[in-house]
């Protein structure tokens, strides 16, 4: 077992899928000697030199273009966003082109490639460098969405996701990169589509995934304080989604609260709580719950950001509502 | 027959193949036969043959909503392009993806593309990997003039040229982005005249000229396999039809597509060929008769075709 | 009364408020003299002149920013995308500069801007021309989102649209232009957020928007000879969202379908479950049911696309089962 | 006193005030009093000092994520933007933007940007709005050599140029893109030679001499006034700091930071005011302390203003 925190696990999977295999190759801005934005690359350019750790200039549909392209000529390109809210300049690289390549070409060119992105508030980066965008990539047939809230998680699932032979939206929580875990010697990749159950319990399930997850480990032991006990659940993906481990769940505890720090209103947890509604509505006890960020940009002051970003106070207060 | 003789035959062979196939679609898009959208490269032959025979069969391109004549010109199978058109599952992409989205790996196509501007960052990429392989490969990406002023198409320029990527940016110019003229649309007259800001050789060629548009792309294919980075191509064409069919082109003069009828690429390559005893009458009734044939059995074979079952939606949206 | 197309009451509305503001302009790709690829701008340019209705370069970020800089300048444009799809290009300058901008600012400017642009499959053109985007928008504090279903709403909305001082996306059906329908004579702007109830019912809500509307119709004329009654609302806008009538409703019928064209999976069907589930599963008897495409890109070929896009028949099919 | 004498003066206490503006700010920041990041725009302050010395109150200017040098050269009001960036209630965003995105509609700033090239099709379209309503009043748009390769900013060099608007794009070219050096990112040394491209002037300054910049974009601003179109400027200068405050510039040399200090535009011009006995060493002085006073005020005026409540967070999404 080797402690490292979660930007370590990442570079780690980047730098052992690139020993193995040698289609592998990043490209971004200031991901070659600076390293990365937020230091995730680092190390990886004098190992592997500018051939393989590129930067690139200012161009984001460029830099996705450009790893569609190289995918659908055989290399397997993980490209990096600096901020996923950069991906308004680019998403249609990425949604019409990337992700839809495999289907509208009859299945015969196929897009293996990543897009690395940090998301998420809490750096005081104001509404432009701040956003929480995963259900924008959800509703995206042809792209994987991955969320990874461990290290041993974010290392497991970037293994995956460079293996993959589709397109693949990795987003990295941008105050985890300090996080610090286990990450087990002999971890290999971690399939898409299963869920964690990190913490089991009896009377609540929550679900969530990245920083979140964190929130609902707290809250779980807050409502332990109190007599509720707490099922957590860590999605890890949300395209594929593992529902039925929701819905096992579900089944025990007959209560749901899903929480995430995108903006609530038409995020990921809209979908979750639908599916739920839909196939588990009878065992249900209690209203299901949604915890989100409010329907407002990502103000900047730290009062207001904090203001902003949800966390365990409001999973407690979602339960709680539910169960009084 | 000399290999440039050969290659003149070809060329003028691959012209034909388009004008006929389109003007087959025109038909068959006028009959209701075909669904969605057709956007007919009538017209502009002289492009996409002379470009394409400057290619070798491993090397790519990246087409655009007008791609027929692209996929044509770079190996396209007539049979399977007609299928897909006509949404048959023996079609490119199984009737997945019609005309804007006909793909053909093997051919290195990697696809048309409905986005306008879409096809420049994927032209980049696929000269990235050639590049990182250290091939000696080429990649084309065709481009249209209204394509030209599109964000993407300039991130492209800007990547292939900073990189040194062995692409090679073809314009076809054909006066209009759907109504707008070039006038409207760009306060530039040639297009050419963006490729120093990239610095990289911007050429301006006579699109219906099928010898001109393939020695000036020969040139930069040869300079982009040699390591010598990226070109701009500027070929001054005129598309015939409107827009897509069913455009009745109320935007511009009837007069203005008179003259550009008259320099038909076709005709005035045929009439070289036959002059300069390449071929005689005989052989180019010939050669036309084959292509016809093709045509054919290109039909047929759409005709024949099934239709793709409904259930098949769901395949193919993951690898 | 007049009996009018959807087209010519966009039309309408959109040389009325010419007339009426000066403040008005049109640009867009052939919106000019060519009347827009759809025909929807027609006459506007003999009526107003190219200063008017412009035609633009095929820059769709440039569109969506000068709409936005212009606003911010003092006029009111109203622009479109050809086709929703182009968002991908053009989503930075609507989702981080337009909609973020009076909140940035602290309030202190304001982006009074329009964009239409028609949705949905059915014309055959294939993966990048077919989409349905709303549930995107709806995720984003600062938008609007406006999906008439009918002439006088497309009207009446887009009235309110062009009044109104904040960033609306106007979602127009391309298979909806040629629908007719009554406008009438003195109709004025429809205020946003007031969901129409189309079709009063006692055992099912269905709730749709846009095109889906007629299907819900023509599936609870199908339904009613089943002995089912079943209501129909028509949100009209999705941003802001009228809750209330939809509660309203299903606090009366006790189970609720959502029915929209767009892909299932997070689309804006999600957000509504999701808020029953939370407000109302007290009164629910039956699972709530969402109608939705399937995960998939939208295919070429009609029996695909015919097969991707959903109709009453998926209507009534949900509603079935959840009365079985 | 003649006018240009006072315009002299002003363009320096413009310079100076940004000086002593930044400098506290990074001392702020050292010291943990600001959240978030903070771009400086230490040595390139005779960009938007010279820039927009040649504009009138009522014209506008887009920014960048680097705008404190361009909102005060605009007359962005020290307190506002001090109690802004420190998230007070009473800054120019209630808090809200912080340090990438003050705006102040009074005085034509449409606001600085966090997006690299956000604010070229903005500046497009407050243009189109002057020219629409018949004013003779102007944009300017702010953008770095990294913004010059992002596919909005050359939208809108084409869309100001289709539509002969009334912007001038002032480009920073400080040589860097964060860590990355220009010779990385594009495949040209001079930015200007991007204008031709769009049938613009392409003009090159050195950024670093306040009356250079001013003479270049004061004639770009005439021209443009009149109805001639855009015009691009590139200003040649160096940021002294790091991309952001924390940045430790391991990608390039001290000797390269070194050589630009030396080309320090205040000193620069301060001699020349001396020279020229357009200010005595006392004037200078007093004028200095002025601007110390008045950021003193600022700074106090921040740090006794109050947070904002956690409860604002709800204003402001909807007009
Ligand atoms: C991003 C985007 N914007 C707009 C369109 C609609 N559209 C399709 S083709 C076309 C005109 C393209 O003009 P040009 O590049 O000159 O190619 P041509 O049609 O003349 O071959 C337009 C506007 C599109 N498909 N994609
Ligand atoms: C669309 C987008 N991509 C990337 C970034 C991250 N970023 C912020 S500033 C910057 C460098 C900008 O370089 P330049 O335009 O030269 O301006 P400078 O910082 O040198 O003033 C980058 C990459 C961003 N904010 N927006
Ligand atoms: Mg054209
Ligand atoms: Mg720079």
């Amino acid at each position: 077992m080797a402690q490292k925190t979660y930007m370590q696990a990442i570079n780690d999977a980047l730098r052992e899928e690139m020993e193995r295999d040698s289609n592998v190759l990043i490209f971004g801005e200031d991901v070659g000697q600076f390293g990365g934005c937020f230091g995730v690359t680092k190390g990886l350019f004098e190992q592997f030199g500018e051939k393989r750790v590129r930067d690139t200039p200012i161009t984001e549909s460029a830099i996705i273009g450009a790893a569609t392209g190289a995918a659908a000529a055989g290399l397997r390109p993980v490209c990096e966003l600096m901020f996923v809210d950069f991906i308004g300049v680019s998403m249609d690289q990425l949604f019409n082109q990337a992700a839809k390549m495999h289907y509208m070409f009859g299945g015969k060119i196929s897009i293996p490639m990543v897009v690395r992105a940090p998301q998420g508030a809490g750096i005081g980066a104001a509404a432009q460098h701040s956003q929480s965008l995963e259900a924008w990539f959800m509703h995206i047939p042809g792209l994987k969405v991955v969320l990874p809230a461990t290290p041993a998680d974010a290392y497991g699932l970037l293994l995956t996701a460079i293996r993959d032979d589709n397109p693949v939206v990795f987003l990295e929580h941008k105050l985890l990169y300090g996080v610090e875990g286990e990450v087990p010697e002999d971890a290999g990749p971690i399939p898409f589509g299963q869920a964690n159950i990190c913490r089991e319990g009896t009377d609540v399930t929550i679900v969530a995934f990245s920083k979140m997850v964190y929130s609902a480990l707290e809250a779980a032991e807050t409502l332990a304080g109190k007599g509720i006990s707490v099922e957590v659940i860590d999605l890890r993906t949300v395209t594929p989604l593992d529902i039925d481990t929701i819905l096992n769940s579900v089944k025990k505890t007959h209560s749901l609260v899903v929480a995430h720090e995108a903006v609530k209103v038409a995020g990921v947890g809209a979908e979750i709580a639908a599916q739920v509604a839909e196939s588990a509505i009878d065992y249900l006890d209690a209203p299901i719950m949604r915890v989100g960020a409010p329907f407002t940009p990502v103000p900047f002051s730290p009062p207001l950001e904090e203001a902003f970003t949800p966390g365990a106070e409001e999973i407690v207060a979602a339960v709680l509502k539910i169960r009084s | 027959m000399t290999k440039s003789k050969e290659k003149m035959i070809q060329m003028y062979m691959t012209m034909y193949r388009i004008r006929q196939f389109e003007s087959k679609l025109q038909e068959f898009f006028a009959d209701g036969k075909i669904p969605g959208f057709v956007h007919l490269y009538l017209g502009e032959e002289a492009v996409a043959s002379g470009t394409c025979a400057a290619l070798r069969k491993d090397d790519y391109i990246t087409s655009t909503h007008r791609g027929h004549g692209h996929v044509i010109a770079k190996g396209g199978d007539l049979k399977m392009m007609m299928a897909e058109i006509f949404g048959k599952s023996t079609g490119y992409c199984k009737g997945k993806g019609g005309s804007m989205h006909i793909a053909d790996a093997s051919l290195g196509i990697l696809g048309a593309n409905g986005i306008v501007g879409g096809g420049g960052p994927i032209a980049a990429g696929a000269g990235m990997a050639i590049q990182y392989r250290g091939e000696d490969g080429v990649v084309v990406c065709f481009f249209g003039d209204g394509a030209s002023n599109q964000g993407t198409t300039q991130e492209a320029l800007n990547l292939a040229s900073a990189w040194e990527l062995p692409v090679v940016f073809v314009n076809e110019n054909n006066g209009y982005g759907i109504s707008c003229p070039t006038s409207k649309s760009m306060a530039i007259t040639d297009i050419a005249d963006r490729a120093a800001g990239y610095d990289m050789p911007g050429v301006i060629v006579d699109g219906n000229d099928v010898i001109a548009v393939n020695e000036a792309v020969s040139a930069a294919v040869e300079r982009a396999r040699k390591g010598g980075g990226p070109s701009l191509i500027e070929c001054k064409t005129y598309r015939w039809r409107g827009h897509f069919e069913g455009d009745a082109c109320t935007y511009r003069e009837k007069s203005e597509l008179d003259e550009w009828v008259k320099k038909d690429p076709l005709p005035r390559f045929s009439k070289k060929l036959l002059d300069d005893g390449i071929l005689s009458k005989k052989e180019l009734e010939k050669l036309h008769a084959k292509i016809d044939t093709e045509l054919q059995e290109a039909i047929a074979f759409a005709e024949e075709s099934p239709l793709p079952e409904p259930a098949d939606i769901f395949e193919d949206v993951y690898a």
